[in-house]
């Protein structure tokens, strides 16, 4: 359960993390085996548990049939529950007739594991299906993994002796291996009851576990995630209308919103990375608003191709994960000098190196902050949550086209595959953020000087090519202000470098001061960044029930800072900055404020626990 | 013809021109500037792009858009342009080591995509910028700063290689031939898709006289081998020499001393043969082919995306956001 | 032979296998350690350098030397270390996206070098590791994740590309044929310099059945056209087809509709031929050619470091470091 | 002058930059008019200057003999100079008998501008020489730039209409826009003097003005640099055997000494970039000492072949400047997570993207600390001055081999281009790096386990391929303790995260404490890196003078600190922090130390002058 923080109900500050799963499948399926495995499992894991198995009502229902499917649901917590749940977060469904029977209950954007193979003319028609779900968009709202298990159960269980129908019959342990990858289940319980079981059988024993293991092995190699769901109950929403929506969807949304609200097309040039790829995939899917998705032969001419792109006039963006963004850098430092538009995503995941590819981790602030050679200060901000992931890209394309500058958003693994209720915005109420290409020459003479400034946003113009008199080169050579040659010239090389420092810092003028949640005058300031947001607003939610004065602060914008954090911070004792990573914003904000905050790291391949943040919490209130 | 009667003037700009006095740059630099003022197209759809180098600082002089991008992603770069931008005439400029070595996966892959880019490549064989390494197209044995005892490193031959990544537009062509680059700069800009053209081009200071094969009073006669689609080939002060096939493989012979039906008929169409010929020399310092190698279409990447976006939009109009954030299904509360 | 008698098992790791059930994956695994288990040479002496994706998870189930580097530039690591311990065997492994996609250019370059290396392409034209996104090598309209309308990218030909690198050995071969895969792998190992190896392998998740038409019980005898040096190109059930030449273009005919002689006789030497028969397809839906289409020796990089070493001590002497911070002239205070 | 720094004179600390400058050439050849150009161009520049024209003695000396040079010298300095100085920096020689003439002059390491066209046969010869001095090595102690000026001033002067014996009278034109490119000297007193002299003859004017202006592009286009070189005299100089060095020589020849102290091959791979490319341009001369030097396709495969060759049991070292430094941002994320020891070499130059290449600038070391996704902290070393990058370059190897990880080091076009006289070690006093390769399992079973660390370095064991059963694998996915298997355990990637990073921490504890200049109690503490030490070593030597109590400290090492470091900083009221850049160093220590470090910050393409230190100082003292 480690990996669901994002279950915590943050109106309900003393709920913890739990799920629920439901096997369903055909009665002959084995499913009530898989889901009672699954749910010993887990007790041996330690977590409390509620079960609710639900056979055909008739005895012979046919196979393939509604009537025919048979289902076993288990919630899983590490706190105290009584029910099995209402709405599964995962179901696995073994054929169309186990869908259809279950998906109702579904809950949004939960995730589906489906054995695709058994979706035939036959079996679809059985089930009363007119079209096949799996292609025709009906499961767009989930995630959705596809799974050929007959094949790869066949393959499993080759050369284990068995045969005939006692082959597919080991379907249901390479479901329970799978699910097993998904939520960190030890395989060892499930392979002692096998071989107890069939201790008579050593080739279905052999095949169990073979299909056991390739299950748990095919969520491995193809690096597997499921989404995550934060449970809140609609009588504790503010009233509006609400979708439920995952984080890599909200970035292309956002970004698809914020091209709508620019009236620019919008340019995505991408090289498939995970937990990035999504938002590739997503992108690709909406060329109806125009949009160009470029799937580069690698992460460098996927941001140098956005740079052509925005050089061009598009809202361009580029997104990949930590080993990408490193293969960005020098690049990077050209879209900075150039002093164009764009965006960049960087969904984090635990690293370094290739590090942990599934698995959360915010451990590339001072990377975005300072990866790049020579003095190259860029814009950052972050997403706390899936749904604030759509705002957060369109406050990047607001600070991108205003500001004449590249802007890093950083996103991670919790934030990209996790996923909460959304209040929608109203229809029709994206902001303006309309640009003025340079049509007119800029300078006395008629010429066009592609380094004159904005006297408030320090941005230069944009003017690109096709326009008429407005010809002019730019590259990655220091350049002499307003006309933008190539400039040797001592002073000239200071000037540019305060300029484009100054161009950042002055963004905290344009930016909303931080808020501070401090209900009653606390000495603590509990502050945080990106997905630690969840927990971390949890645990104080906690500590204050405890009776503690404590203050909360969320930073959605890296750099610059709020224009008020320095006063913020120093109006405190003290100062907890819980992150995961070993204490990245901790050095930013002791290097800019000098004040001793104290950081809360964990590199775990998990978010926060809401206790342990709570708990360091108590221990400095 | 020109509708638009621009000078090479107005596609000058005011920055001066810092080449080596005698650099082969100059010469392609005027070529291309009159190419463009005689290309009839309005001087604001043209875009140039280079990465760094010598030859990269090329943008900074032709009165055009342009970028002078980062160490061998003009093609990236320009690819992104041109699929953003396909009503622009993207031009991508480089050296032999922008474009061969640290360039190299993003020419073949713009190669393969085909996208709309005429992509220069002016082969010195050196580096020059950088004050005289070996390049990849430098040839086996050249002692330079970084090679003390001689280059162990097999050079590409830039014509095979485009050629292997199925390049749609293959051409050849000598700085000091300005007519010829020319012609050449004429093919490239009118072939759909992306045109790969090697410039040959002497740096006076670092690899003088590398293509004095080709340019030299006495030589050049006897060794360029000048490729048209649909003649023969042959070449000399006289025709004396000609082009067979055997076994697939290029090679030269007397012309007398063949049946005239069995000398190459140059084909721009045909790949196979193209990369033959493209084997008949290595390093410039014999008889070396001269021209297209290949000119043959197939569709775009710019035009494929832009069509799959005119598609998208025909069957599924034109894309409301605030219908694409409620088509997972919406609930209300209070 | 094997005077070392290693069995199978002496080259497999305590790791768990982890590919799919029924990944081609696993047949190539199962040639390769029985090929080297029979190869004669100390285990040790064999390092397996992969970069990322399925197939780059390779060297953590062969037991013997070997790095898990990262995407796409594993012939740059093992270009390193061939260069540095040219005692050693170093094989290179990585799926089409691993090496023509974001490796493209470190692996034509190991090519043109001619690195002591055994590249293996696991060419499953398709990204596995991503779940699903089209690669450099899938065919054009392939509808993934990543390309919802079609991909509109014009595949690389594998073996087009390395031979327009002049690549010194160019061979291809299939996962389910074990049989050919190890004669493939001998000779692979066996040429010295730079050996890049395609082999076709089914990726039976994401891209299931993309080489049935090689596979497949009724179609296989017709679309493997096996290249065997010496021997003419003849291929077919009954050797009902042949391969011919025509303008340096290969083309199929019917075995019976031309005289013998005008068969294509294969040589691996034949740089231009063996482009040409590259040719005779693109994606392998119909005949495709499959063994050695390059055989031919070429100075390896890694021998010619060592004999500038050797050289230069010849000459100077093994090097004396303090005579060497001398060399510039001294002085003495006091 | 400003960009000669070096020049400084450190034991005469109230002496400023200067620098000589000779022209000698056949009496034809017009030195003696380049010299007075050159002269007024810097009068009108604000200098001080004393020159010493020298005529052949006969009237009628045959051209190209020794007798027939003609010469003219200049010194010019920023401060009062009353001779023409001794040894010049600089000798522009047009000809063979120019450069025999001059050469013994010259002084160690200085710069030769040569006209090597003229070195044929015939004026070999002449000037006696039986070899040709450009070829066989003897200019090896020199920094030589040979240009065509015969050929290039021909064409630059082609269109002008000049014929004749004329074409090459504008020779010294093109030698003296050379030199202004080299001196930043402005170009427009000598145009406008052209114009007058010959005002008659607008072709000469032409052709005079071309042929300078095509001597600055000259320089200009190939990235041409000089050698600025320190003037100590011997009586000041501790007793010794010396040499003359520049800091791209010592740090190649600092390269072989590791490699022979350490008894492993050297194997160097890099791509060409300025100002890095003369440590591989030495290196790929010294293949007797069985250096082995691949000039890649990029600075990722040069990299990547560097791990390769690391893995190989070679002492492996690359080399770049800013621009590759972010290319092989991914691939030293690799060689971190794989702990092999290696070296990265970064010389800096003006950035960021491809900035100012021929300019000094510290502003990478933010991006050496943090430029990696991940949790991935690595040591760096910076080198202050020429000579000591001979000694980083061991001490670097030392770190790299003892603690099994790569070893960033610091330099900056100042120190590779600077020179300055070097006390040469003793012979055969090279330190013992000689390293044990793992030949035995280190497992009771008898297996090889990768990741069995040294309890008190914290390196694993180094064991190569061709070792019989040592075979292992390594990557770049998380690994598990001590096996080095693959790892998706949560509690371990924290513990491999805390191992990691202990691990270069601890390095504090084999490194020497840092040492404080403070020879009277001061409150101000000064405190440089890298190539600011002579100008803060000159500037508080002056200040003490003017009676300023002042404490000076210089950091070799940037990661980790030296372990007194912190009380170090906290013993004094006010730190200041002069470097070339924006505050990089000032702000790691306030983050670290939380102390209110000020900074002097400068970056316009010129290292800092003594004056401006000394200013701050003063303010501050
Ligand atoms: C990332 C990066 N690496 C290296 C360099 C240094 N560099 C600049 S140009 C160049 C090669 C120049 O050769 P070529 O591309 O053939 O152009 P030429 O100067 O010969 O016209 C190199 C290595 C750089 N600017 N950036
Ligand atoms: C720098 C970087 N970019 C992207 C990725 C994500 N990635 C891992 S493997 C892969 C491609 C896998 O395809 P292929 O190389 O064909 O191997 P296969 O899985 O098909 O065997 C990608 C894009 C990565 N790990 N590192
Ligand atoms: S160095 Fe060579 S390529 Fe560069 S400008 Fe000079 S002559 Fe031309
Ligand atoms: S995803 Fe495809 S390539 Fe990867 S292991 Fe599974 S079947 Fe093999
Ligand atoms: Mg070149
Ligand atoms: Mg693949």
């Amino acid at each position: 359960m480690a990996e669901d923080t994002a279950t915590i109900d943050e109106t309900k500050p003393d709920q913890r993390n739990r799920v629920i799963i439901r096997f369903a499948g055909d009665s002959g399926d084995g499913m009530q085996v898989a889901g009672t495995r699954f749910t010993e499992a887990s007790a041996a894991f330690g977590n409390d548990l509620a079960t609710f198995p639900s056979f055909p009502a008739e005895i012979r229902a046919p196979a393939g049939t509604l009537p025919g499917v048979s289902s076993f649901q288990v919630q899983i917590a590490d706190f105290d529950i009584l029910t099995p749940g209402d709405e599964p977060d995962v179901l696995v469904a073994m054929n169309p007739a186990a869908l259809k029977a279950n998906l109702g209950d579904l809950r949004p954007m939960g995730t589906i594991v489906v054995n695709h193979e058994s979706f035939d003319e036959r079996n679809l028609a059985k089930a009363g299906y007119e079209s096949d779900p799996l292609t025709d968009g009906s499961l767009n709202g989930y995630k959705v993994i596809e799974v050929p298990m007959e094949t790869l159960t066949k393959e499993a269980v080759a050369d284990t002796g068995v045969s005939g129908r006692d082959v597919l019959r080991s379907k249901n342990m390479f479901a329970l291996g799978l699910m097993a990858w998904l939520f960190s289940r030890p395989l060892e319980p499930t392979e002692t009851w096998i071989r107890r079981k069939f201790a008579k059988k050593p080739e279905v024993v052999a095949a169990n576990v073979a299909a056991l293991k390739a299950g748990y092995n095919f969520g491995f190699t193809t690096e597997a995630t499921k989404t995550s769901v934060v449970e809140i109950k609609p009588a504790e929403l503010p009233p509006g209308e609400y979708t439920t929506i995952s984080g890599n969807l909200a970035l292309a949304w956002g970004l698809i919103a914020a091209s709508q609200a620019a009236e620019l097309p919008l340019f995505y040039g991408s090289y498939p990375i995970t937990p990035a790829s999504d938002v590739l995939h997503e992108l690709s899917r909406h060329k109806n608003f125009g949009v160009r998705t470029f799937q580069a032969e690698d992460e460098i001419a996927a941001i140098a191709a956005t740079i052509g792109a925005a050089f061009g006039g598009h809202l361009a963006v580029t997104g990949t994960s930590g080993p990408g963004l490193a293969l960005k850098s020098e690049a990077l430092s050209l879209a900075f000098m150039t002093e164009l538009p764009m965006i960049v995503i960087n969904v984090q995941r635990g690293g370094p190196s290739t590090g942990l590819p599934t698995k959360p981790e915010q451990s590339d602030l001072l990377f975005a902050m300072y990866g790049r050679h020579g003095e190259s200060p860029l814009p950052i901000v972050a997403a706390a949550s899936p749904s604030d992931a759509y705002e957060v890209a369109i406050e990047a394309a607001r600070l991108a086209l205003t500001f004449m500058t590249p802007v890093i958003i950083l996103s991670d693994n919790n934030v990209a595959t996790g996923s909460e209720p959304w209040r929608l915005p109203e229809p029709g109420s994206l902001p303006d953020l309309a640009v003025q290409f340079a049509t007119q020459p800029n300078s006395p003479d008629g010429s066009f000087l592609p380094y004159l400034r904005d006297a408030d946003t320090f941005a230069r113009q944009w003017a690109i090519p096709g326009t008429a008199g407005l010809e002019h080169r730019i590259g990655g050579l220091e350049k002499q202000e307003v006309t933008g040659n190539v400039s040797y010239d001592p002073a000239n090389h200071q000037l540019m470098t305060d300029t484009r420092a100054w161009k950042v810092t002055n963004i905290a003028q344009h930016i909303p001061e931080l808020e501070v949640e401090d209900p009653d005058g606390a000495d603590l300031l509990v502050i945080g960044w990106g997905s630690s947001y969840p927990a971390i607003r949890a645990a104080v939610q906690n500590a204050r029930r405890a009776g503690h004065n404590v203050a909360r602060a969320h930073l959605r914008y890296l750099n610059p800072f709020p224009r008020n954090l320095g006063d913020i911070l120093r109006s405190y004792d003290r100062v907890l900055v819980p992150e995961l990573n070993m204490g990245q914003l901790q050095r930013l904000l002791r290097a800019e404020y000098l004040v001793d905050a104290v950081g809360m790291h964990k590199v775990s391949a998990q978010p926060f626990k809401v206790s342990e943040v709570e708990q360091k919490i108590m221990e400095m209130a | 013809m020109a509708s638009l009667n621009y000078t090479r003037g107005d596609f000058q700009t005011d920055q001066e021109v810092r080449w080596c006095p005698g650099c082969g740059d100059y010469t392609i630099l005027a070529s291309v500037q009159k190419y463009l003022a005689g290309a009839d197209m309005p001087r604001e759809k043209f875009v140039f792009v280079s990465g760094i180098g010598c030859a990269a600082r090329f943008p900074y002089y032709v009165n055009t858009y342009g970028m002078h991008s980062i160490h061998g992603r003009a093609p990236a770069v320009a690819t992104g342009l041109a699929t953003a931008r396909p009503d622009l005439s993207v031009w991508v400029v480089g050296g032999d080591g922008d474009m061969m070595s640290i360039g190299g996966n993003h020419l073949v892959h713009a190669l393969r995509r085909n996208v709309n880019l005429n992509i220069l490549m002016f082969n010195n064989q050196i580096y020059g910028l950088t004050k005289g390494q070996y390049s990849p197209t430098s040839e086996v044995g050249k002692t330079t700063k970084s090679s003390p005892m001689g280059s162990i490193d097999h050079p590409f031959n830039p014509m095979s290689l485009a050629l292997g990544a199925e390049a749609t537009f293959v051409a050849r062509t000598l700085d000091m031939d300005t007519k010829h680059t020319t012609e050449i700069l004429k093919a490239a800009h009118e072939h759909k898709g992306a045109s790969f053209v090697e410039i040959y081009q002497n740096c006076n200071v670092f690899n003088n006289h590398a293509f004095i094969a080709l340019t030299g009073k006495e030589e050049r006669d006897h060794n360029r081998i000048f490729l048209e689609h649909g003649k023969p080939v042959t070449f000399g002060p006289d025709g004396e020499h000609a082009v067979i096939l055997e076994n697939g493989e290029a090679k030269i012979v007397p012309t007398g001393s063949v049946d005239g039906s069995r000398i190459v008929v140059h084909d721009v169409e045909n790949l196979a043969q193209a990369f033959a010929l493209s084997r008949l020399s290595h390093s410039p310092t014999g008889p070396t082919p001269l021209g297209i190698f290949r000119d043959s279409p197939r569709a775009t990447y710019d035009e494929a995306v832009s069509q799959q976006i005119a598609a998208a939009q025909a069957s599924k109009g034109p894309g409301d956001i605030d219908q694409l954030i409620r088509s997972l299904g919406t609930w209300t509360v209070g």
